[in-house]
């Protein structure tokens, strides 16, 4: 499994105008390092999916501010008042899913699915323009799959194949958001030897993993820190 | 009563609800506060971010391990963690069987408004529309009026709504309503509210269905 | 977490007609104390839910013979002879699925999903008589969700609030089948307190299932034989 | 040659096409043979029934760990297991880069026919219909005629098709033959075989292609 040097070259495979998939329940999960060094890069155009756009300032929040995401596609946006505000302003454009139909959507995406019937969002403004079916008597609406060009995670460990397992409620998108682009990079806090891992306790088997980097960045009660300071 | 005052007393209400062996999901703000009112061990607290059996912060803090509200807690003995499309199952599926939620707006018939204000910046739906079609029984606590003094139970949302799905019950600091076919039954009184001071700050419509105590 | 006595009170809830779950990848993860109360209880018009209906004499296949089961929802009959045979002679009715279809199938009933949209089967015999859709460019089939009144399941340990983890490839089908019936009877072969699983390793989560049962039958290179013997 | 050899024959050469980090999933009979002629640490292999990193048995057998034809498998280092959902999502997700697959009749199209005979007890279908939407690549190993001497390269398969899908190529004792665009191509001939014996005991049209060594 490549292990990259640092972010930078990790990030070679992102361009403009790409779909990127970034993981992450605000910044418990999120991959930091990777995110920072996007803020870095001259880069436009993003259409990012993620559960939120980071926090005001923080996060994919930078990223916000620096007018790089064109697109939001994520369940809770309120959390950060600069992306409502670019959204009155008409400069990114958003597409609020419910957060189960945002996991399933891209799990869906990771498994060959064209999409699936929901209950979520029946009746609901989230609704309006799509598809509606009856089941066994049961009103439910279409959702199709997401993918994307590149999907950045977070992981706790991994072994020198690429397995990964993540840290409590760090795990959230992460595992699904493996399986569901094109080039898929883990930002991990450690890495050991293969054979290390439970083969029962693996949550992302190697094969969705195409490169790795060590967390420099990390989360404290604190906020954001690098991981020398700790 | 202070604001805080208000909060808990609605919690402890709501924390009544729950007992035997059942899984509860808590929303954002007041419902956060029902947790601390259970010491019923039967009882599981489920977040939709990836963990079953939520427990409060013990010792130093985990900026790793947060519920919805992004806020830490701790894990119970028998907790579980998982990714948020398995959590989400759980939820559409019909797994959870109670979910207390906060509204900005809840209608006579049991709607409720809670994801969006047109124009505004609350623009976040997060598990709100999953958990209103999943879960068997769902509880909104809510303080009865918003900050400017407007009855938060209104005949008709004029935000959009959560879900075609009526909740089941509404607490706030002046009353408990029960829905029993899309109609608003006030149930009971909290302590020191007269029934006419809630007909008074209440909009929506609602039958008296007082229990004798 | 309820823990039932024996067999027989565990399956107190299995009724004539009804629709079951019955987990395993042949024998491999098929709960096979319960499978045996079943081929004992008087019931029939079943509709069994298994990748297989076990082999020939074994496992669900005596249920077979006895002629207990209406319907066989599976994904590879071949390898029990008594089960074409029953076919042929308008005994009983198969309706093969792919065994993916099969596997995302339960999981859907399991996750308030109405149906999918998949690739496998398309143009196929399987496909006959299914919805098709176009979903940018790609033409998939609808499967809809399965649930079932009971599912019948295997893990390995539980702990006693009813947390599950399985065993190497026992696993299988298991896992899904927890989450896609009405009442989920896990058969287990060790219970430990609560708390001696860790919180990241558990498959199954308390809320899936209703009761367990220690398992008596167990499967060995030698075949299946009684708990005791081992 | 024995059965036995024959089968080695396919396997060994189907393991040349294994070279480097792939996820390779081996179906039930020859293709399962093919795992002991690989030394190449970076192949992995899949198996439908929940497992990533297959080898071979070492010491005793583990009756619940087992390959997709449910025969005892062991666990390579860096193993993983999951359950049966999972590991239909990485195949037809497109996560597994070769399916390596028998068959009962493949075509001069390249269609294959493998989990199906009217009117005999033939009904399982398996992760086949899977394998072949999802994998990046798809091989067929099987011998070249079936028991009573019959070509299972036909002009059009008889039995129902597997998928819609072209396989990529198709390998027996006699040759090997890729598919490109929808075509049989006859590239490379087993040791000791002409091409006559070959069209002898096919009955497909093939293009002879034959890599000059």
């Amino acid at each position: 499994m490549k292990v990259y040097e640092n972010a930078k070259s990790a990030l070679e495979s992102v361009k403009s105008n790409q779909t990127i998939m970034v993981g992450g329940f605000g910044l418990v999960g999120a991959p930091l390092t990777l995110i920072d060094e996007l803020t870095r890069k001259e880069i436009d155009g993003l259409t990012v999916i993620s559960n939120n756009l980071g926090e005001k300032g923080k996060g994919l929040g930078i990223l916000v501010n620096q007018k790089k995401i064109k697109k939001g596609i994520g369940s809770y946006f309120t959390s950060n008042r600069d992306v409502g505000d670019a959204y009155q302003k008409g400069e990114i454009e958003l597409q609020l899913l419910p957060q189960g139909t945002l996991a399933e959507s891209m799990r869906a995406g990771g498994a060959g699915l064209g999409g699936y019937y929901t209950k979520t969002g029946v009746g609901t403004d989230l609704a309006k323009g799509k598809e509606e079916k009856v089941i066994d008597g049961i009103t439910y609406i279409f959702e199709p799959a997401l993918r994307a060009n590149v999907a950045l995670i977070r992981a706790w460990k991994a072994d020198t194949l690429g397995n990964l397992v993540f840290y409590k409620t760090a795990r959230n998108f992460n595992p699904m958001m493996a399986t569901a682009a094109d080039i898929v990079i883990a930002e991990v806090d450690e890495i050991v030897e293969a054979g290390e891992l439970s083969p029962e306790e693996i949550v992302t088997p190697h094969l969705f993993v195409d490169g790795m980097i060590k967390a420099q960045k990390i989360l404290t009660k604190d906020g954001v820190i690098d991981h020398e300071q700790k | 009563m202070s604001k805080n005052e208000v909060q808990e007393l609605i919690a402890k209400r709501a924390a009544q609800e729950l007992k035997g062996r059942c899984v509860v999901n808590l929303g954002i703000g007041i419902p956060t506060l029902v947790a601390k009112f259970i010491e019923d061990e039967n009882v599981s607290f489920h977040t939709e971010n990836g963990l079953l059996g939520v427990s409060d912060v013990e010792g130093v803090i985990d900026p790793n391990l947060v519920n919805a509200g992004k806020l830490p807690v701790g894990e119970a003995v028998g907790a579980s963690f998982f990714n948020s499309a398995d959590s989400f199952g759980m939820i559409r599926g019909g797994h959870v069987d109670i979910a207390i939620l906060g509204v900005l707006q809840a209608d006579q018939t049991g709607l409720i408004a809670n994801w969006a204000v047109p124009g505004k910046n609350i623009m976040g739906v997060g598990g709100a529309m999953d958990l209103l079609v999943g879960a068997k029984k769902v509880i909104v606590t809510t303080t009865h009026t918003s900050k400017d003094g407007k009855s938060k139970i209104l005949k008709e949302c004029t935000y959009p709504i959560t879900s075609t799905r009526s909740v089941d019950m509404i607490i706030t600091e002046l009353a408990v309503f029960e829905v029993v076919e899309k109609q608003l039954r006030c149930i009971e009184l909290m302590p020191g509210v007269t029934i006419e001071e809630v007909r008074e700050k209440t909009e929506a419509d609602f039958i008296e269905d007082l229990l004798v105590v």
